[in-house]
């Protein structure tokens, strides 16, 4: 068993961005996010990454300055949070639609107003349909490895577009914990450095980006981003499969918890997952058949792989930290509502949205969640909608 | 102009290039402005000092520079607009209708 | 599972000390959570910061609400702070105190109680006031739950050279002179 | 003085790497001033465009009017996006991934993509001190959207969002001074510049380019359909900006302004706002406000005296 290090969240993100010898850093400072820039401005001052960090004035920016460097085929960095992302809204579209390999971390946090420095999900969920692939993180661990297959993923020939790694602000940012460090060795074999393309703008070969999009021809542009984010997702998983082989740690769209014989599924994103999980051992203690079902891959949206796995149990409760206002509760719950909603056989699907601003989810109210959607699914209670707010004093 | 016959403006999914990048440089030059025209400008060669002030004021990029230094208007892609006559100095370019069809 | 509370204030090095306890236990094999609250708290105000250790991964992320051990960094936070709140039955306080010990046992009669004037160590050694490696001397004494080599190695990993040499002068004192009172 | 390039415009190359089959507007003043800075810096270039006239007129898919590999990302981000260019080819480049080779990275954008939306993140390119040219086409206005007002707008001139009514008339602020807010960022060159004078401003550009840092160059961009004049003016507009003290044409190189461009006797502004269907409502009291003022400003600078008129 290879050794554990101690490392803080923000730390082992930054780590991974060096392993992977990034080109450029373009980042703007943003609480929870500002960790994981500081440790990489460090690296690149004391000479250990040898790469240009640009201390932009924006976020707006940060990400202008990747879609710039990314062109000429610089293996590119930002990482952001909350209302950096919010501004950074327009130019994700713009690096998915010119294809740019870009990776980013997210540190999700609440958006404004109130002002709120903590953590959920509602920035990235505002900003889901840019065009990016999105994955959702639990761990130094994970954050580590994902970055590091992201850049593999992201700059594949048949890919080529930009990655958001997602983690819960402080939750996963400000922990100390352990993980294991792949080797420079390994890193360097699994992710050389970034294949300059043959379109890449450079005065050699002029190539035009971002004409003008006709309505002739925008629909086709469209089009062919929506496929190039749908094949991302088998080629995602060669990635995984091929880290996995070097590394012994496998990932996958979905992570199952004693999910066999579950009455009861809980499913969610993030940080919060392994609680969850604390509370399926306590459910479990006590009689209560539950399991978690831990997504991981939310951009492109797995629905297939979920119809196949979620078809036959009876209850899903989705607990998310984000919602769509006026909306149909939290955009996690209503795609995996809508995933099922054709099957003639399906779960019921609750919703429930809990953690927003950093509020705490503890164990005992992951069980609560799961004996509700077990007492609706059985007709014991009633909810006046299939989504509802938890943690709400009224 | 075998390039000129891959340029399509209404592309199938499968011929519209990744992320819609223009391959080729300097494509417009298959797209002829010249019919924006109402009024075409004449250079007397007599009167022509070949100063090049109307090839260097040419908005449209439409006046060739021969290799003899003479300025010949290259009807393709001349807009029409008129600048040539007025900045010529020794007035020996002229705007005339263009004939209706 | 051990879960830990520290109360300090901001710029004591609360977080500090839970950071390098988790450094030491990790670098033993454990595994073993530190973070913060999470927060924009300023220097002076009240902080708290969380520990967890265990033999097998540590899956729960939210706050500590029912620690084994508190931690309690400076004595003047008994006044507005109950910092007891939570604590396991059994569990373990250790506070810095100039008090003696048995003083300082009476709010707490049915926690077990270890104290050490860290103060006084603090300015012995380092010549300011800065307690939290001492306490976390202290916290070792209480627990047990690292090897003082291992926390020595990671406060030496922490604070380099001769800071690191008067850290380990402070955890090592701090956990000669810390009373267990049980 | 500007550094000599090119001596006459003859010596400018033939071949153009902004070229034709653009679709601009008759007489256009800004896809004249590209055609004229391309030549001058040459092919070993990447250009940026932000959104506007330009950036449409030149890329109507599947055409594009660009010689040399040209980005369009969006509306205030294109000094940002050069920014990354720069450092990428840099780091690139010092790897070895990229051969080296000198790049002139040059940034289109029009006056509301500088002076108002673009603002902030040109601030932060010059600040962060890239090794770039920003080439500033100023038309005045909102040319792409029809004629809108920006802060680039000078006074009293009519735009569709700056009507001319009977309480209001035409834009009530001055023409926002973006030379000056360039000029505190002390950065090595910049210049003001005009079509109409074609030497001086390719000599400009190329200074632009060669300079280690970033350059700004503020061209004037006569435009026929927004400032309401027949196309074929164009060239005399930005004569007649320059000739009245409107428009000065200098640069200033390492903190050092001289004016490039002399005019040993001004017009009276009359003459330049007269041929102009923006200016044609100004009163005599307008005229003499605007007068008044370029007579304070060319005074700065040292341009000549106003002949009476």
């Amino acid at each position: 068993m290879a050794k554990r290090i101690p490392i803080e969240d923000s730390y082992a993100a930054s780590l991974a961005v060096k392993m992977a010898n990034v080109d450029v850093i373009s980042a703007y400072p943003i609480t929870p996010q500002t960790h994981i820039v500081e440790r990489l401005s460090e690296y690149v001052s004391n000479g250990e990454l040898n790469a240009e960090y640009i201390n932009v004035e924006s976020e707006h920016s940060a990400m202008s300055a990747c879609l710039g460097a990314s062109a000429v085929g610089a293996r590119c960095f930002t990482a952001t949070a909350g209302q950096g992302l919010a501004l950074m809204h327009e130019v994700l579209f713009i690096a998915a639609g010119n294809r740019l390999p870009i990776v980013m971390t997210v540190a999700n946090r609440s958006l404004s107003p109130n002002i709120s420095i903590w953590g959920d999900q509602s920035d990235m969920m505002a900003s889901k349909d840019c065009g990016w692939i999105q994955i959702y993180c639990e761990d130094a661990q994970e954050i580590f490895d994902i970055i590091l297959c992201a850049y593999k993923n992201a700059e594949d020939d048949r890919v080529l577009l930009p990655v958001a790694v997602n983690f819960d602000g402080f939750y996963a940012t400000h922990v100390i914990e352990s993980m294991v460090v792949t080797s420079q060795e390994e890193v360097d074999d699994f992710l050389p450095p970034r294949k300059i393309p043959s379109f890449a703008l450079h005065p050699d070969h002029p190539t035009s980006w971002g004409a003008v999009g006709f309505p002739a021809i925008q629909t086709e542009i469209k089009k062919q981003l929506e496929d190039a984010l749908r094949n991302s997702k088998s080629i995602m998983n060669e990635v995984w499969n091929q880290y996995g082989r070097i590394t012994g740690r496998y990932y996958d769209i979905f992570e199952p918890y004693k999910t066999e014989d579950a009455e009861v599924v809980l499913l969610l994103m993030g940080s919060s997952c392994g609680t969850a999980r604390i509370a399926i051992d306590r459910l479990r203690e006590k009689g209560v058949k539950a399991g978690v079902l831990k997504l991981r891959l939310f951009r492109p949206f797995p629905d297939k792989e979920l119809r196949s796995f979620l078809k036959d149990y009876r209850v899903v409760a989705v607990v998310e930290k984000d919602f769509s206002a006026g909306g149909l509760g939290g955009h996690l719950f209503s795609e995996v509502r809508t995933s099922l909603y054709n099957l003639k056989q399906k779960p019921k699907v609750l919703g429930f949205i809990a953690g927003l601003g950093g509020r705490d989810i503890r164990i005992d109210e992951f069980e609560s969640v799961a004996k509700k959607a077990l007492n609706i699914v059985n007709g014991k209670e009633k909810m006046e909608r299939d989504f509802m707010f938890l943690q709400v004093r009224e | 102009m075998g390039e000129e016959c891959k340029l399509k403006d209404k592309p199938t999914i499968k011929e519209l290039p990744i992320a819609s990048i223009i391959m080729t440089p300097a494509t417009s030059r298959f797209y002829k402005t010249g019919d924006w025209r109402s009024f075409r400008p004449e250079i007397d060669k007599n009167k022509c000092i070949r100063c090049g002030l109307c090839w260097v004021y040419c908005p449209a990029d439409a006046i060739i520079r021969t290799e003899e230094g003479d300025y010949e208007i290259d009807l393709d892609y001349c807009k029409g607009c008129g600048v040539c006559p007025e900045e010529c100095p020794t007035k020996a370019i002229t705007m005339v209708e263009e004939a209706e069809v | 599972m051990i879960e830990v509370r520290w109360h300090g204030r901001g710029g004591q090095g609360a977080v500090t000390a839970a950071e390098i306890i988790a450094h030491a236990a990790i670098n033993e094999g454990k595994y073993a959570q530190a973070f913060p609250s999470f927060g924009p708290e300023r220097r002076g105000a009240p902080v708290v910061a969380f520990n967890r250790f265990d033999d097998r991964p540590i899956w729960v992320r939210s706050e500590v609400y029912e620690p084994n051990v508190v931690v309690v960094l400076d004595s003047n936070l008994l006044k507005n702070v109950n910092v007891v709140e939570g604590l396991k039955p059994n569990g373990i306080l250790v506070l810095n105190t100039i008090k003696k010990p048995e003083e300082s046992k009476k709010p707490f009669l049915n926690v077990s109680l270890v104290t050490v004037n860290a103060k006084k160590i603090a300015l012995d050694v380092l010549g300011i006031p800065i307690v939290n490696t001492a306490m976390a001397g202290a916290f070792v004494k209480a627990t047990n739950i690292v090897k003082l080599d291992s926390l020595y190695e990671a406060v030496k990993k922490r604070f380099r050279g001769k800071a690191g040499e008067r850290n380990v002068k402070m955890i090592k004192q701090a956990y000669e002179e810390a009373v267990v009172l049980g | 003085m500007t550094e000599q390039y090119f001596k006459s415009i003859k010596e400018l190359p033939t071949e153009s790497w902004f070229v034709h089959g653009e679709r601009s507007c008759q007489g256009c003043g800004e896809a004249l001033a590209t055609k004229i800075i391309m030549k001058a810096i040459g092919p070993s270039t990447i250009v940026v465009s932000a959104t506007g006239c330009l950036e449409i007129i030149s890329s109507p898919y599947p055409y594009t009017s660009w010689a040399v590999p040209w980005a369009h990302f969006l509306f205030e981000n294109a000094a940002a996006s050069a920014s990354g260019i720069e450092t990428g080819l840099r780091v690139l480049m010092r790897k070895g991934r990229l051969p080296k080779k000198k790049i002139n990275v040059t940034v289109f954008a029009g006056d509301g993509g500088t002076v108002d939306i673009g603002l902030q993140s040109l601030s932060g390119a010059l600040e962060r001190g890239h090794d770039f040219l920003y080439v500033c086409l100023d038309n005045e206005a909102y040319m792409n959207t029809g004629i809108q007002r920006s802060s680039s707008t000078p006074y009293a001139a009519w735009t569709t969002t700056s009507a001319v009514g009977k309480v209001i008339r035409g834009k009530p602020q001055w023409k926002k001074d973006i030379v000056s807010i360039v000029d505190a960022h002390r950065v090595p060159y910049i210049a003001t510049a005009c079509p109409t004078y074609p030497l001086d401003l390719a000599n400009k550009a190329k200074r632009g380019v060669e300079v280690e840092g970033p350059a700004y160059l503020h061209v004037f961009c006569p435009c026929p359909p927004g400032w309401r004049y027949p196309s074929e003016k164009s060239i005399l507009v930005g004569r007649l900006g320059v000739e009245t003290g409107i428009f000065p044409l200098y640069e200033i190189e390492d903190g050092e302004l001289g004016l490039t461009v002399n005019v040993p006797q001004r017009k009276h502004v009359r003459e330049y706002l007269k041929i102009q269907g923006r200016f044609t409502h100004l009163n005599e009291e307008e005229i003499a406000k605007i007068q008044k003022r370029v007579d304070e400003e060319s005074e700065k600078l040292g341009l000549g005296p106003r002949v009476k008129s």
